[in-house]
């Protein structure tokens, strides 16, 4: 499935490593959900004007962060992207809390600090979001080096697009992750835009994971679309992440269904190309699966219920949450040391 | 009476009509041609000019500025997007070590023709990474000129002044006055760099605002108005090279300076005018320069942060007042 | 007698004692380790700590802050080096809207105890690219501690704390000042950042000088005595947080405040002190405030020029007879 | 001989392209003499406290610059590195204003404002040596695009060193070049060390060129002592460039004989490693082939003879010429337009 340099195939998923129980396969599908309604709402309440700033959404996207996360210990560590609430969702990020950052209220995660593109929990894991593009790669590699020399066998997952890696800061932190064998699986979320770019215009390989072989790493080049096999994908590349073998350069090929921001109509899009991909709705898919394997529809059903249930329940929240007091605005630019505190003078 | 435009079209014209004006003139940046640019600045050059002058490029902004560069160094006159201001840490040594250096490092040998566009600001909750104003470190790198224009009309002629300037030109535009209209003459003029422009004239008060800031000032300055209090308000309009001259006569007149920008206080522009005009005005000074900027911290998401953290009509309002009646 | 060390030395010295202390603590930077670095300020280390205390990176300064960042913040507490200070424009965004944001971006869930050793400075004729000061970019960046000092003594007691803080610390050394000697104590200790030395005292006029222009300014002090002209010599150590209470106390004492430092001047840190001084301290006030910096020029290579650029003894003495004398 | 992606031959040269007339194959070794005295005169100097800053000595790597330049036109360009003395001395840069330049002297190509590390001929099509360690890669692509725009056929060689492929910018301008298609030859001369960094620690390809891969363009790797081998991949790679084909990244192995600056002895290398290397010194290794050839041991003689005088008078020159006026220091920070004028007040 995986190999080393440019050579890359497409890893099939749904069966050998990790096999999964019927209820953990269930919960993946409520996660995607979950990821589908909160990305929904927050869509919605963005357009009704009650979030302030500006949203990507990563409708169409949630089999990646899923199964990158399902294969992820809840000691690893996540590196997001500005099109991040799937992955922090994924990795655990506390659903009202998150709302509530994106609401730009003092209950959110960031005490309404960050917001939709600042998302972080360390305590779960998640080192944040990010602004700029490839801006967490580098960052991605010092959590890594941590975990190595603390040798608890934490990986971190670090989620870019295909855009950002034409960034130098993708080519500076993949290199310096081969060098010191660094426990990161690079997912290259691509899902054939950098904003209005097609792929094809920004670089000219086929694959991001073709750019494994300058770090002489493995490239693997997934279906994003399908959640199995990109937690096996992961989950293998994690395990030689914890053996001390070093980084995977690992591509999940998707497709956003919205627009680069909400908002952006995507008029930069192929004819057709939206309905293709729609054919190929990772919810779908995998709903199709499990009810293949058997899981009642109803079940599925009511996984969905839940879902949007437990994102209205943090509308409510974020939505009666208050605002941060302005005497909240200059904490938090310095840990109040003495130092600390004199520079904010 | 004058048309109104917006700043976003009046930008629009220039390039428009300075590339219509000269083969050599080509832009450069991210999603600046079929999309129009993240904030629609250049919406239509490309249908009109087509690829080989309305260059898309990666998401790599090091690589727009050096080939923007190497395009000047060799005759050409590009335009270089970047798509914001904040950005342009990830390419600083090429605008600081190369852009603003070069020339001087090879002592005369070669002249770099180049504008680069990059809209800052806050306003609209895009938090401390899409927000910034950085107008700073670019005054403080010898070899570039920068323009920072609030009105769509200095906007317009300062950028045909910017992209016929010989000299590396950094061009900040804001994000929030895009949509903000103004007159803006039909024909061709051009506004020459380093001319500041008063905006509102006054006796008790200089205010020196940049950017948007000059808005809030001329806000600030009809209700002041109203308290007895005549400010006058001058937009230097570039902040390299600074129309000393201008503002020290109004100085001369007023006794009095409160300078505006949207940047943390702590080395921003306002630091530069405030020792520039504490030196040579010493002597016109009945009272404290006063600074009405950003408090030294990242620009939080939360409106209300936001708006704390940035400099407001009142603020202003309130630094006049301790500045007047002390 | 105490001792004398190098500030090479001192430095090295209080790495070499934090790297005892602290498990947390590890270097990453080019050719740190065998080499040394370039300007030998870890040598011996890496024989000491071995390779995972001291590590080196390939030519990537992006990825070495950002792996400084990322440890930081997870718990360790590297130093990283950037080889010279003018390198930090291929790492701008990694150092200012990264490690100066992230804590305050997620509304301070993180803490990142990072400091950036760094050296600046001109004088060996190393050229444009080799020789800046560019500490005013980091004092316009929210959420950075700056730290500049100038004796063996200063430079490893701030280290130490540097080191030992909480927040993100750019460490700026002076290529020049390597070699030189200064009385440094045997054992342990630490000075809190924040707090400005006062090199000389004296009642004419204060002369704030940062790094190797302190050397500058206690030379020229020593010649104006000659004159009868007493300068009081005060070195901020730290930009950020900055000292304004012993500044403003040695202006309210001399009423005459000269600015030296070997940016140049147009947005350098002597415009912020300037400001400063001239709001808060306008009243002690008896001439203007004067700034002896780089003239707005990038450092040329010819040791003449190089010498014409940068601030000199004489331009200081020249500045202190113009405040003093009108 | 070159090769799409990962894969690379090693370009044997000496036949094939471009065949040279003995005295176009004596130029070539002339100019490596030049270079070869230029690089010991300077070195000298510099050590006897002539010469101010800092220098970094190409001796070694003489055969690179030459063949690369041997393949240029009059109307190409070149992008030069910190170690750019022979890159410029073989795209014609005038030894007595070089010389002078590195003095710091008013006469110098740069009017003693550059020095040793910011050589810039225009006229000559030298763009400029850089200080920053990748620096210069995106600044070629964008002579490139111009030259590209103005449809002369001209091409730029871009050269930097292992080391700098490690920095983003490296990736960026690969990418940009990539995509559309610019007239470089990317020219990785690696000598094995960045200062004091073995290739080996600091990136875990063999070859740089095997990063061509990840721009789907050319990887090349030739041996870069040897001058003809050189000459004709870039000649090979410049007729692409010509075509309209795009960049190729052209890997020149080779050594540098002394430390990373002057004054370095390099205590990072390994034992015996510099004695193998200077049995491959290109200078010998081309003066033995062009003997093969039937050129007199005499005429050889000469032409070493004819490159020392060249360079004593060139040393001579820098010597005798004066320092810059003071009143020339603020001049070239802006062209004097109005606006240039009034920014250095
Ligand atoms: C350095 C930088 N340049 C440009 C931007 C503006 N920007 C934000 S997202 C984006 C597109 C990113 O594309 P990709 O990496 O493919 O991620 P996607 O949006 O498709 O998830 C751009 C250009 C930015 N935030 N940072
Ligand atoms: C951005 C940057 N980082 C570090 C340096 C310091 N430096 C100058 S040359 C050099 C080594 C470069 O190695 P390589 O690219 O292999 O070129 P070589 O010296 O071998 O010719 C280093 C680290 C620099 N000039 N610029
Ligand atoms: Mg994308
Ligand atoms: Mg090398």
């Amino acid at each position: 499935m995986t190999s080393i340099g440019s050579c890359c195939l497409l890893a099939r998923g749904k069966g050998g490593l990790g096999r999964l129980t019927k209820e953990e396969l269930v919960s993946l599908q409520k996660t995607m959900l979950q990821i589908r309604h909160f990305e929904q709402a927050v869509a919605k309440a963005f357009l009704a004007g009650q979030i302030p700033g500006f949203l990507h959404s990563s409708i169409g996207q949630e089999a990646v962060a899923v199964g990158v996360c399902a294969s992820l210990r809840e000691d690893d560590y996540v590196v997001s992207t500005h099109r991040g609430h799937g992955h922090v969702l994924a990795k655990g990020a506390d659903l009202n809390e998150m709302m509530a950052e994106i609401y730009g209220k003092a209950t959110g995660c960031c005490r309404g600090k960050g917001g939709s593109m600042h998302i972080a929990d360390f305590n779960r894991g998640i080192v944040g979001a990010n602004g700029i593009v490839g801006g967490g790669i580098p960052i991605a590699n010092g959590v890594a080096l941590a975990a190595k020399k603390r040798q608890r066998g934490q990986v971190v997952a670090c989620f870019f697009g295909d855009g950002a890696s034409n960034q130098g800061t993708f080519h500076e932190a993949l290199n310096l992750a081969s060098i010191w064998d660094l426990p990161v699986v690079f997912v290259a979320e691509n899902n054939l835009y950098g904003m209005g770019t097609s792929q094809r215009r920004h670089q000219k390989v086929e694959n991001i994971a073709d750019r494994a072989a300058a770090y002489n790493i493995p490239g693997v080049v997934v279906d994003g679309n399908d959640v199995l096999a990109v937690r096996e994908a992961t989950l293998e590349a994690c395990e030689r992440a914890r053996r001390g073998e070093g980084p995977t350069l690992l591509e999940c090929k998707t497709y956003r269904h919205y627009g680069h921001f909400v908002g952006d109509p995507g008029a930069y899009r192929e004819p057709g190309e939206l309905e293709a991909w729609l054919k190929k709705d990772p919810l779908n898919l995998f709903r199709r699966y499990l009810e293949e394997q058997g899981i009642p529809a109803s079940r599925l059903d009511e996984l969905e219920a839940e879902a949007v249930e437990e994102v209205r329940l943090a509308v409510e929240f974020a939505y009666r949450s208050e605002e941060p007091l302005e005497e909240t605005a200059l904490e938090d630019v310095y840990v109040p040391t003495e130092a600390g505190r004199r520079a904010i003078l | 009476m004058m048309r109104e435009i917006t700043c976003r079209e009046a930008v629009r014209e220039a390039l428009r009509e300075e590339l219509q004006r000269d083969e050599d003139i080509f832009l450069i940046g991210e999603d600046i041609g079929f999309y129009g640019g993240t904030n629609k600045v250049t919406q239509g050059l490309w249908q009109e000019f087509g690829s080989e002058r309305i260059m898309d490029t990666p998401i790599s902004e090091a690589a727009i500025i050096g080939a923007a560069l190497g395009a000047a160094a060799v005759g050409m006159r590009p335009v270089a997007e970047i798509m914001f201001i904040d950005f342009i840490g990830v390419c600083m040594d090429q605008i600081a070590n190369q852009v603003a250096k070069l020339r001087y490092m090879t002592g005369g040998k070669v002249t770099i023709p180049l504008t680069i566009r990059a809209p800052g600001g806050a306003g609209r909750s895009a938090a401390a990474q899409h927000s910034q104003s950085l107008e700073a470190w670019l005054i403080h790198t010898p070899g570039l000129l920068v323009a920072m224009p609030s009105t769509p009309y200095d906007a317009k002629g300062l950028l045909k002044a910017a992209i016929r300037e010989d000299n590396p030109v950094v061009f900040i535009e804001n994000k929030m006055l895009y949509n903000t209209k103004g007159p803006v003459p039909e024909g061709e003029y051009v506004i020459p760099l380093g001319k500041a422009d008063i905006k509102r004239e006054g006796g008790d008060v200089t205010l020196v605002a940049t950017s948007r800031m000059v808005y809030f000032a001329l806000e600030a300055a009809a209700k002041l108005a109203d308290e007895g209090i005549e400010c006058e308000v001058v937009d230097p309009r570039t902040l390299v090279p600074l129309d000393k001259e201008t503002i020290l006569e109004s100085v001369a007149k007023t006794g009095r300076l409160v300078v505006v920008h949207e940047a943390p206080e702590r080395g921003g522009f306002g630091a530069e005018l405030a020792a520039v005009v504490g030196n040579e005005g010493f002597d016109y000074l009945d009272a404290p320069i006063e600074r009405v900027c950003s408090k030294n911290a990242p620009i939080p998401f939360s409106p209300r942060l936001e708006r704390f953290i940035t400099p407001q009509v009142e603020d202003i309002m309130a630094a006049v007042r301790t500045t007047v009646l002390g």
